[in-house]
């Protein structure tokens, strides 16, 4: 248990590790984000009621459910590094929250543009697209706790202990804002009728929810790796691979 | 110090590694201090000390790895920090300090007589000087039971009389089994017991 | 297929600005994704190896001069 | 420990007294944007009953935000959080005391004076009695949560706007259930339901938010 854990915080190991996982996991996300946009863009069937603008929905919602998602991941993260006060676990909480962020600001995009034809207008506080908001002020709230610490790492402890915090509220808040849009609204129009989706529809949903889970962890290797160089770079290890890449470099090139 | 060296260690510092702001103050740093002991941390300004005093004290809890193993209950650490409430007065700001470390309100006013500032007991702080706000937190150690000390600077703006009185208030406490680590810019008499621990930074190798 | 002809397909019965625009800017959020870090090691690894190649030199500069006050 | 809490509070209370500024601060606050509101919806009082529970109690918020940013500012620039984090006793029980100062200073007196505010915004009498309970148990709630951000962010020399950023998401379902209690009240219905929401999310609230709290301030203790 121990050693394992050990290893896992060990930067260069991880950074090889995770140079291996990607060099598979990033094609099978670019096959399965192209296979699932042309499924949704060309192949389902239009709606019967919203016709051919349900197709944002393709997007809208992995989008939104991941970026959801990926704030557990981040807190996952934190409560690692509080426990066992490992450095990788900073690094993997400090890279969740932009991508996090990216992709709830993709969910609100489309929302915004996938009402307009619904509704006449580009915004509407549904639920779903309210509670995006706030989650999206959750993310900013990370990214800017952390920068305002000078020390790298009593900022990701912060920032552990903030993520944890939203932990416990994002299902009230959640909630709170289903309860507060029941009554405001009357429930009369919804995004997606989830009970009643065909399954024509519903395929390739779930496998844009795989490509974007796929799309997720692909990028949030990719970030880890780039801080581990970040912040490891004065290390001997960092030293030895720049010297070896740009050895392997001038070699071609001989 | 030989009957010392068969007690417990109050501290015990192994292997420490202290890192501030991205730079290694302090590696693999070994230390131990026993009761009856006044260990004196001696380096140039920056080579971490106060960063060093900090973690001993349990109040920079990151950007350390080694082992730490403090066996004291309690103890007392007097920071860079005033340490004192300006809108409180001195009766006030010591009261509330023996609340939260628990200890008897009886020594309170012999406290405030030793640091000399009997006759200004109840006036608010923002009302004395600077260095009788400065004796305000001093008069902490003539209260405190904690068996481990931790001064950084303590001799800093008293006047030399004061110095003397609280070379004896430490000198009293190690002899009563505790155990004092300071640091001070000002030399020390030659004659006082004190153990000097160099903490100059390793150079690289 | 639903579409027949690649207009029909652009124009989506009247809501292909919508649709192809979500997906155009899904397209650049997934390139930001994957290829913004990838980017960013790059520039590190290139900003380490000409701190490294300096360093070397100033290293080389020091022993040449150490050697010709020797001599 | 009882002693440790009563010397707490009686020190958070005795510097209250001491400089009473900082208490009757957020109250002019509240009392200001109050008068903004008609200024700038007019003075018709239909519209001004109808905006009166989200108007107050945004305000509400917008006080207790105010004022959560000095929780621990004074304590740890003078040092006196130091010597708190080094006592011997888990350091949740004196951060609860301050949450409870910070309260009794602010959400309280906004509750005892929320009539008189909501008289000038025309809120229909029957609506007061909730209005006040809500704000009884929402302001709590507000001053815990407020307090997580404010530990996290005292150590930093720009906290500033960025308290308000981390904490104000986290206030989105005390507004949400506090504000329907008093238009569920106002419109002659039983705010019942939303009254015992708010108590569950003080109750989870005060089991909850001093242990962030202390997280928080050994966190910014160290940074400091």
């Amino acid at each position: 248990m121990w050693t394992w854990f050990h290893k896992f915080g060990s930067p260069p190991w991880l950074y090889s590790i995770a140079g291996s996982i990607l060099r598979w996991l990033v094609p099978i996300t670019v096959i399965l984000l192209a296979v699932g946009a042309v499924w949704g863009l060309l192949y389902a069937p239009p709606d019967f009621r919203q016709g051919n603008s349900y197709r944002i929905m393709f997007v809208h919602v992995p989008a939104s459910v991941v970026a959801l998602a990926g704030y557990y991941v981040m807190a996952t993260a934190g409560a690692v590094s509080l426990i066992w006060r490992m450095k990788m676990a900073d690094i993997a909480l400090r890279s969740c929250a932009p991508i996090g962020a990216m992709l709830t600001f993709l969910g609100l995009l489309s929302g915004a543009v996938w009402g307009k034809p619904t509704w006449g207008t580009w915004w509407v506080w549904d639920a779903r697209v309210t509670s995006m908001l706030v989650l999206f002020f959750l993310y900013v709230g990370i990214i800017a706790l952390y920068e305002a610490f000078d020390n790298e790492e009593l900022a990701g402890k912060a920032c552990a202990v903030l993520s944890l915090v939203g932990t416990v509220n994002i299902p009230i808040i959640y909630k709170s804002v289903d309860w507060w849009y029941s009554l405001h609204q009357p429930a009369s129009i919804k995004f997606t009728e989830d009970s009643t989706m065909d399954g024509s529809m519903l395929r390739p949903l779930l496998l844009m929810i795989v490509a974007f889970y796929c799309l997720f962890a692909s990028s949030l290797l990719l970030y880890m790796r780039s801080e581990i160089l970040r912040r490891e770079s004065s290390t001997n290890w960092v030293r030895k691979l720049v010297l070896a890449k740009a050895g392997q470099g001038s070699a071609n090139a001989v | 110090m030989t009957a010392a060296a068969h007690a417990e260690p109050l501290l015990k510092v192994h292997g420490l590694e202290l890192e501030r702001g991205g730079r290694v103050l302090l590696s693999d740093f070994s230390l131990e201090i026993y009761p009856g002991e006044v260990m004196m941390l001696e380096g140039e300004n920056g080579s971490g000390k106060t960063s060093l005093l900090r973690t001993l004290a349990g109040l920079a809890r990151y950007g350390y790895s080694g082992g730490l193993q403090c066996n004291a209950d309690s103890l007392l650490y007097l920071g860079h920090k005033a340490g004192v409430k300006t809108l409180l007065t001195p009766r006030e700001n010591l009261r509330w300090y023996c609340s939260v470390q628990n200890l008897p309100l009886a020594g309170l006013d012999a406290a405030l007589q030793s640091v000399e500032l009997t006759g200004y007991e109840d006036i608010p702080c923002h009302n004395l000087s600077a260095g009788q706000q400065r004796r305000v937190n001093l008069a902490r150690l003539y209260l405190s039971e904690a068996p481990l000390w931790l001064l950084d600077e303590p001799f800093t703006a008293i006047d030399r009389a004061g110095v003397k009185r609280l070379a004896d208030v430490i000198a009293a406490r190690a002899a009563a089994g505790g155990a004092v680590v300071l640091t001070s810019h000002q030399p020390l008499p030659s004659d006082y017991p004190v153990r000097r621990v160099s903490i100059a930074r390793q150079e690289r190798s | 297929m639903q579409f027949d002809t690649v207009a029909e397909a652009l124009n989506m019965a009247g809501h292909g600005a919508y649709v192809w625009s979500v997906y155009g800017v899904s397209l650049v959020a997934v390139t930001v994704l994957l290829l913004g870090p990838v980017l960013r090691s790059r520039r590190l690894q290139r900003q380490q190896l000409a701190l490294l190649r300096s360093e070397l030199a100033r290293q080389q500069r020091a022993s040449q001069s150490n050697a010709e006050g020797e001599e | 420990m009882g002693r440790l809490l009563a010397a707490c509070l009686r020190r958070q209370l005795l510097l209250a007294v001491r400089r009473p500024v900082e208490v009757v601060n957020p109250l002019v606050f509240f009392l200001l944007v109050v008068m903004l509101f008609p200024l700038g919806i007019g003075p018709d009082p239909r519209q001004l009953t109808e905006f009166a529970p989200a108007v107050l109690w945004i305000v509400a918020l917008l006080a207790t935000l105010l004022a959560v940013e000095g929780m621990f500012r004074g304590d740890f620039d003078d040092g006196t959080l130091e010597q708190l984090v080094l006592a011997p006793q888990p350091l949740f029980l004196p951060a609860l005391t301050y949450v409870f100062a910070h309260w009794l200073l602010t959400g309280l007196p906004l509750t005892l004076l929320s009539p008189l505010f909501a008289l000038m915004l025309q809120l229909p009498g029957k609506a007061i009695g909730t209005l006040m309970l809500s704000l009884l148990l929402g302001t709590a709630v507000l001053s815990l949560i407020g307090g997580i951000g404010a530990a996290l962010t005292v150590g930093l020399k720009r906290g500033g706007i960025l308290i308000s950023l981390l904490i104000i998401p986290f206030y989105v379902p005390v507004l949400i259930f506090g504000s329907a209690a008093v238009q569920f009240a106002a419109a002659g219905n039983s705010a019942q339901p939303q009254l015992l929401v708010l108590g569950g999310m003080l109750s989870l609230a005060v089991a909850l938010a001093p242990f962030a709290i202390a997280a928080g301030l050994r966190i910014s203790v160290d940074a400091g």
